[in-house]
């Protein structure tokens, strides 16, 4: 295997590890631009995630799973809402809350629903988002360089993958050339300026919410109905703070959301694909080693070595009229 | 038949808890004019007008715009009764550019890209008839404060606004921009717009008002014409009594120099330089007062002799020591006390109980308890002293200090720093915010700090508060010093310093 | 005699279509044989585990059995506090008068396995997944890799692990990863000893049209055509041994290994995978199993030495 | 919005208000159970019969709550200045090396209680060592505590697996743990407090550890409440820029309460690493760390909170796990879900019964006013 094979491979896992996180990094954008944070991402994903399996699993249709997991994405959305904006409840409290419930009651009702150790029956065929074989792979295969790239970069991903894409700039199109957009990007930064304009911050605020579990419901339907074939506890596996760290990084801004992700979905596929390869230079590195490098990556972005972020002004803080 | 009055206001009642800020409020505001509302902090100006912009609701009484009653129940309703308001505080996105901001709340649909153009060419009619002018591209915070409230007021004709509410406009302007915002005002007026303008400077309101309504806590206690009252006639209806406006005090008796300030500059976070070059002196036994418009450096500099901010060049020197590396406990160590210009957010933790503020910043000293723990008795025996001899109301050192008035919060600062016997007190804003008793009060605290010859330097923005208060004067502008004056000048001179004018 | 049987799980839980859920079906075996009732519990923490040991035994239950090594001290503790009740655990040595270990030689069912994994591929490249990284899983990637070396000296054998924590065995998104990785690598048989996370290296290579061997339970239904075999670990009739013994009055305590030999471990054959072992492949593998039962292959066991020779 | 401000005697903020928002969390976790199909009133039964029935049971609770003072102090110390550590379950995993290995050092030679202070030593620095770079991140950086120690939760367990399975486990043995600790690395059990009240603890791990929980309880008090750093910490807790002018330091501050923060986590481990299996193995804190959140909340960050609701989450703990015993159908998620509820309640929606128990109390102090 030359390294250009590999280099296909590497980066066909890194779309792959992506997805999740485009998803839910772009949703965590919309609700901390309007001023609400969101640590609550990881338990929507993983409510979604198991949603979208009962759903699927019962229907036997995707699309109705992908619904599902939407749906309770955003009930999950909702509640966040009902805490930190209607009762000005802290934001943090609130998404550690509802990440602890998601945790919890998936699993209940998986066991109780389903009898499987907490998770839920196998998915097959139409249950599932299969990979699409573009037109023309067979043909385009032998061609250098750009041949495999397309048989096995861009072809052969599951329609939610075209639709994370799709997702990076139709969220800058909404932010940036939409009136709700405008109005959303104005309440994280000054709720007042919102208010005084007779504008609902209340209301606002719940829209966006509505967005952020809208596109959090695809990030739990891509992990249990698209790249896996079942919800299993836990599934998400902290890639909910994962997408936090890299809205971080990306300073709050669709494309380089996009492009955050990737750089972590990258490591870690790198991260796989190096496990039990003796590294040049170093010998073998522990697989820990390689498991814990995007936590290490985050705390280091995170502490701004790579640019210092300033996040929307008035986020965390519940909106209270000033006299 | 006769025009109706832009504004009736008949009955207005609101309590916020225990606190009743308007009690049965009458008002009648002619239609093409400016009409200026006075009273003392906490009369209830601010809630009235928020009650017209529909940002609180009355709980009794009735509004009429245009002979016509109507509720404003939010700010969209008060902006479709033709209502627009700017107030103290600007409400601007402060990354958005001036256009994004005046389409804020009508952006003329779904999409952005209709309404701009649109309003680029409003923007250009309402610059070319009143003289706004400002760049629809620039950004907000990167906009002199005069201009900023430019914005506000063009957000509001754009959305339509025949009467123009402004919640102490001058405040945070120099005299220059205030006399530009006065003429945009009078334009304003001639082509039929209701102005309402409060401010708590007798001068404009003689200036510019065609009537003026006094506010005493909470009730509306008279309405004359301007061209038939008086500056002490309405200083009188305003406060209940005769005011005094000079502090009784005796010569100066300056002894040597103990605060030294050689061409000190501060930058803020930003980078951008806030005090420049600074030097003055303040000497024993004498009070220095700094006057400028706020915003002009003062506060950075009162940060940065409080070693609170971190000076970027110079030196400051006490008693002939450098101490610009120093940390605030110990500058407080060799005798520097630091009432703070902002109480809620400096000088005092509000959710503690009294107590705990009344050693804030001196938590650590012996009398206040030996080794890692403090003597909570002796804290407490303490506040009970301090809450004597400074008539601190209510007189318990248990109760949460938010739950104090304003007036008595500052009691608790000025207690902690001047009982504590320093060697040099700075003091920022002493009476923001607080009512005339408690400012007799703490005037002749300061000035009993002089005599017994401490070395007292003091930023306000009241000028009349730095005259009566200050041996000598120096104005602050553009973060520089541009002058030093005595206490005789005349407020012209010190306000066209101020201004930046000489 | 009447028994009052009950079946502590490991923490994959009782449905992973392998190790516990083998254990499961033993029971279940025994109770529609005999008729007899019996309790299982699924812990999900350590602490739990040990509670559960516990609270069957002072219920009265026995024999308890204890599948998985996680259980190896709780076990320790519990069965002397209860002499009298029997106890088994599956995958552990518990030195104890009244408790019988079960234990399997993985790597000998690996070899064979890897064997047929060497066989069948074309690339000359065979993966192994395993789950969480602890010795009990190298001993399963050594034995396999062992085979696989036997059918041809230099294949290449990829082996991963999915993690490092107890996570590792429910985490199937990073098994198929890891084993996309190996088929984009060249591997063309995967062999999954991961819990369930096995699952997703399963489902993984049944997606891309590669083969796989399932583990523990007889997993070659869950993708028919695509599962080669499987290495089944008899953890079946470990249990239903145990609760047949003991009503039968005939049970012994102490270590019973089961390997080739005892049919303890084997690789499944049925109607899902018949036509793939072909006739050469069941040949070799039967020599292979005849050469370890004789003693002329010997397969080395990681978990001696914590080593493995290749 | 007028309701805000009304004070409320402590009696209602600080006792009614937190039982109500439990009550409702208890509630909602009732109709979970309903919804699958048990009987709620049942499983509050086994639950508590399985928490408080038996002499062993107790004793299996007590070790829970044990554990949870432990994190539920750890929280609530970094709460106080204003930090919102997630990072306890971690701590709490690196305090356990710290503890295993003066164990292992010492166990051979001398006596539990010349090993005890060395372990409690070794478990908090350890634990307030995995605090210390978050803590400096924070201090110096900038950057969110509460997603720095959540990463450290993850780096913990990789690190800690690591050495586990290539450092410390016992050749030829297939769980990666360390050896046994011999007595003189064991922290004895309490089978005299129980007997005191007439109670067999049993084969139930209640040991030691407890009595240095309450020891902690009591100077976490003394810290917050009579020292001055305590002081130090609640200023820069609830005003930061008043910190700043009283001369308080913010980033040495930060620091310290983080190193407290992680100490108190870290000598959680004693409890079930000294305590109960004599040996450190992999995941030994099982959440604790997270359960810490929801009793710091509960509790208000008060010690005495602390050590009542650590207990309640010892009784669902321990009940929790007799009651999926009972009733296979409610596995232990269920916990999880009570607890989710309880930080949701607590914490998140702590003022929504605010406006309306201000009613109430105003209309019952309006009327004995009235009555005079
Ligand atoms: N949201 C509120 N909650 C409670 N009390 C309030 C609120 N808003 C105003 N008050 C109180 O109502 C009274 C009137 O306040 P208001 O702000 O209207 O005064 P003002 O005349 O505008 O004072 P200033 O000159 O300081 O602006 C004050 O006692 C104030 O503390
Ligand atoms: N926004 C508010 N929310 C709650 N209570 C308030 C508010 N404003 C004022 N109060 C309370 O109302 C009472 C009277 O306030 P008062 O008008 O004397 O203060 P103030 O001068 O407006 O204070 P400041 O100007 O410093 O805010 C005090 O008990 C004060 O704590
Ligand atoms: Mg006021
Ligand atoms: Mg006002």
């Amino acid at each position: 295997m030359d390294y250009f094979d590999i280099f296909v491979s590497i980066l066909g896992s890194t779309i792959r590890l992506s997805i999740p996180l485009i998803f839910t990094a772009l949703a965590g954008l919309f609700s901390e631009r309007a001023g609400i944070f969101d640590i609550g991402l990881e338990g929507k994903m993983l409510a979604a995630a198991f949603a979208a399996a009962c759903l699927a699993y019962v229907s036997g249709n995707a699309w109705i799973g992908l619904l599902g997991g939407i749906g309770i994405s955003i009930v999950f959305s909702l509640i966040h809402g009902f805490a930190s904006i209607t009762n000005r409840g802290n934001q943090i409290v609130s998404g550690v809350a509802l990440n602890f419930i998601a945790a919890g009651l998936t699993v209940v009702l998986a066991q109780a629903w389903f009898n499987q150790g907490g998770r839920t029956p196998s998915l097959a065929g139409e249950a599932r988002f299969l990979p699409i074989i573009l037109p023309g792979v067979d043909v385009m295969r032998d061609v250098p360089i750009i041949g495999p790239l397309y048989a096995n970069v861009i072809s052969g991903n599951n329609i939610l993958t075209y639709l994370a894409f799709a997702a990076v700039p139709l969220s800058w199109w909404v932010l940036y050339r939409t009136r709700f957009g405008l109005r959303l990007r104005a309440v994280g930064e000054n709720p007042a300026a919102v208010d005084t304009a007779g504008i609902s911050v209340i209301w606002l605020r719940y829209r966006a919410l509505v967005v952020t579990g809208f596109l959090g419901g695809f990030a739990g339907a891509y992990l249990s109905i698209a790249q896996s074939a079942a919800f299993i506890n836990n599934m998400s596996a902290g890639k909910g703070y994962i997408a936090l760290a890299a809205l971080v990084f990306a300073k709050w801004k669709p494309v380089p959301v996009m492009f955050a992700c990737l750089l972590f979905g990258f490591l870690d596929a790198v991260g796989n694909f190096m496990q039990g390869k003796p590294v040049p230079g170093i010998g073998e590195v522990p697989v820990q080693a390689f498991q814990v490098m995007p936590y290490v990556l985050t705390c280091v972005l995170l502490a701004g070595f790579i640019g210092i972020a300033h996040p929307p002004k008035a986020g965390g803080v519940p909106y209270v009229k000033e006299r | 038949m006769t025009p109706h009055p832009a504004i009736e206001l008949a009955g207005i009642d609101k309590s916020f808890g225990a606190v009743h800020a308007n009690k049965n409020i009458n008002l009648t505001v002619a239609k093409g004019s400016i009409h200026g509302i006075i009273g003392e902090n906490g009369a209830g100006k601010s809630t009235l007008m928020s009650i017209l912009y529909g940002f609180y609701q009355a709980d009794r009484g009735e509004i009429r715009i245009d002979g016509k009653a109507v509720t404003i129940r939010d700010s969209q309703t008060a902006i479709a009764s033709g209502i627009g308001m700017v107030h103290q505080h600007f409400m601007l996105v402060e990354n958005f550019t001036v256009l994004e901001n005046v389409m804020l709340g009508a952006e003329g649909g779904q999409l952005l890209a209709k309404g701009v153009s649109g309003a680029r060419k409003e923007l250009k009619r309402l610059e070319a008839e009143y003289g706004l002018d400002v760049d629809p591209d620039a950004v907000i915070e990167e906009l002199p404060v005069g201009k900023q409230q430019r914005v506000e007021i063009l957000k509001a004709l754009y959305r339509g606004a025949e009467i123009l509410i402004l919640d102490e406009p001058t405040g945070v302007l120099t005299p220059a921009e205030a006399d530009h915002l006065f003429r945009i005002l009078k334009v304003l007026r001639d082509q039929g717009k209701t102005i309402l303008l409060i401010t708590h400077k007798l001068r404009e309101i003689m200036a510019i008002t065609d009537e003026v309504s006094v506010m005493r806590r909470g009730e509306m206690v008279a309405t004359r014409r301007t061209a038939e009252t008086t500056v002490e006639e309405l200083a009188e209806l305003m406060v209940g009594r005769r005011v005094l406006l000079r502090v009784e005090k005796g010569e100066a008796q300056p002894g040597k120099v103990l605060l030294s300030v050689k061409n000190l500059t501060v930058k803020d976070g930003r980078g951008v330089t806030m005090v420049d070059n600074v030097s003055f002196d303040v000497r024993e036994g004498e009070i220095l007062g700094i006057a400028g418009v706020a915003g002009n450096g003062q506060s950075e500099l009162l940060e940065a002799i409080a070693g609170i901010r971190k000076p970027t060049s110079g030196e400051i020197l006490i008693d002939g020591q450098p101490v610009a590396g120093l940390d605030p406990a110990q500058l407080r160590q060799i005798g520097l006390a630091h009432i703070p210009e902002d109480r809620h957010h400096m000088g005092l933790v509000l959710k503690f109980e009294e107590y705990e503020n009344s050693v804030l910043g001196y938590h650590r000293e012996p009398r206040y308890g030996r080794g890692a723990l403090l003597d909570l008795d002796a804290i407490r025996k303490d506040a009970e002293e301090k809450i004597a001899k400074y008539d601190i109301r209510p007189p318990n050192p248990r109760l949460k200090t938010a739950n104090f008035s304003g007036g008595n919060q500052q009691k608790i600062v000025v207690a902690r720093e001047i009982e504590r016997d320093p060697k040099m007190l700075i003091i920022g804003q002493p009476t923001r915010g607080v009512d005339i008793g408690a400012i007799e009060f703490i005037h002749r605290r300061i000035i009993e700090m002089r005599e017994a010859q401490k070395a007292v330097l003091l930023v306000s923005v009241e000028l009349d508060e730095i005259r009566s208060l200050s041996d000598r004067i120096i104005v602050m502008f553009a973060g520089k010093v541009v002058g030093e004056e005595t206490p005789d000048a005349g407020e012209q001179t010190l306000g066209l310093m101020m201004a930046g004018a000489v | 005699a009447e028994i009052k049987p009950a079946l502590v799980y490991g923490t994959g839980g009782k449905f992973d279509k392998s190790f516990n859920e083998a254990a499961y079906n033993g029971a279940e075996m025994y109770k529609k044989e005999f008729g007899t009732e019996y309790r299982d519990f699924e812990p999900t923490s350590d602490t739990q585990g040990e509670q559960a040991i516990r609270n069957f035994a002072s219920k009265g239950f026995s024999p308890v059995i204890a599948v998985s090594f996680a259980w190896t001290s709780a076990m320790e503790k519990v069965a002397a506090e209860y002499p009298d009740t029997k106890f088994v655990i599956v995958d552990s040595v518990v030195e104890l008068p009244n408790v019988r270990s079960v234990v399997y030689n993985e790597a000998e069912g690996s070899y064979l396995v890897g064997l047929l994994a060497g066989m069948a591929s074309k690339t000359g490249k065979v993966g192994f997944v395993g789950g969480m990284d602890i010795p009990l899983i190298r001993k399963f990637g050594c034995g396999y890799a062992q085979g696989a070396k036997s059918v041809k000296s230099d294949m290449q054998v990829f082996q991963n692990m999915v993690g490092t924590t107890g996570a590792a065995w429910n985490d199937p998104v990073r098994a198929g990863e890891l084993t996309k990785n190996q088929i984009d690598q060249g591997a063309d048989v995967i062999y999954a000893a991961a819990g369930a996370s096995g699952l997703g290296v399963l489902q993984t290579a049944a997606d891309n049209k590669k083969f796989s061997i399932g583990v523990d339970s007889n997993q070659n239904h869950v993708h028919p055509g695509s599962v080669l075999t499987s290495m089944v670990k008899r953890v079946d009739l470990a249990v239903y041994n145990a609760y047949k013994d003991l009503a039968e009055d005939k049970f012994t305590a102490g270590v019973q290994s089961n390997g080739i030999k005892d049919g303890g471990v084997v690789y499944a054959v049925d109607d899902n995978n018949k036509a793939l072992i072909t006739p050469e492949m069941k040949a070799a593998a039967d020599k292979a199993t005849a050469d370890i039962i004789a003693g002329t292959v010997k397969v080395h066991d990681y978990m001696t030495d914590n080593k493995c020779p290749l | 919005m007028s309701t805000a401000s009304v004070p409320l005697p402590n009696w209602i903020s600080y006792g009614v208000l937190p039982l109500l928002n439990l009550a409702v969390a208890f509630f909602i976790s009732g109709l979970v159970v309903w919804s699958i199909g048990e009987n709620p009133f049942e499983a509050l039964k086994l639950l508590i019969e399985g928490a408080l029935g038996r002499g062993e049971a107790i004793g299996f609770t007590l070790f829970y709550t044990t554990s949870f003072i432990f994190t539920g102090l750890s929280v609530a110390v970094a709460f106080h200045a204003g930090l919102f550590n997630i990072g306890s379950e971690g701590q709490a995993y690196v305090g356990g090396l710290g503890a295993a290995l003066v164990a292992l050092a010492l166990d051979h030679y001398v006596p539990w209680y010349v090993t005890m202070p060395f372990a409690v030593i070794g478990a908090a620095l350890f634990g307030a060592g995995w605090a210390f770079i978050p803590a400096w991140l924070q201090a110096k950086r900038g950057s969110h505590v509460v997603i720095t120690t959540i990463m450290f939760n993850f780096i913990a367990a990789g690190l800690m697996v690591y050495l586990l399975v290539n450092v410390f486990i016992v050749p030829g043995k297939m769980a990666p743990e360390t050896r046994t600790f011999l007595p003189g690395g064991q922290l004895p059990k309490l089978d005299w407090l129980m007997a005191l009240f007439g109670m067999k603890l049993g084969p139930a791990p209640f040991n030691v550890s407890f009595i240095i929980a309450l020891v902690m309880s009591y100077l976490v008090w003394l810290l917050i409440w009579r020292s001055k750093l305590g002081y130090e910490m609640r200023t820069l807790g609830i005003s930061p820029s008043a910190a700043a002018y009283a001369g308080i330091p913010y980033s040495r501050t930060v620091i310290i309460a983080m190193l407290i923060s992680g100490g108190l986590a870290g000598m959680m481990a004693l409890n079930p690493v000294m305590g109960a299996s004599a040996r450190l193995q992999v995941e030994f804190v099982a959440g604790a760390g997270f359960v810490g959140i929801a009793v710091s909340l509960m509790g208000r960050s008060h010690p005495l909170g602390i050590i009542f609701s650590a207990l309640l989450f010892g009784i669902l703990y321990q009940g929790g796990a007799d009651l999926s015993f009972e009733m296979p159908n409610i596995t232990r998620e269920m916990i999880v879900v009570i607890q989710g509820l309880v930080i949701l309640f607590a914490g998140a929606l702590e003022y929504m019964f605010r406006p309306a128990m201000v009613r109430i109390y105003q209309q019952f102090a309006g009327q004995k006013s009235g009555g005079k």
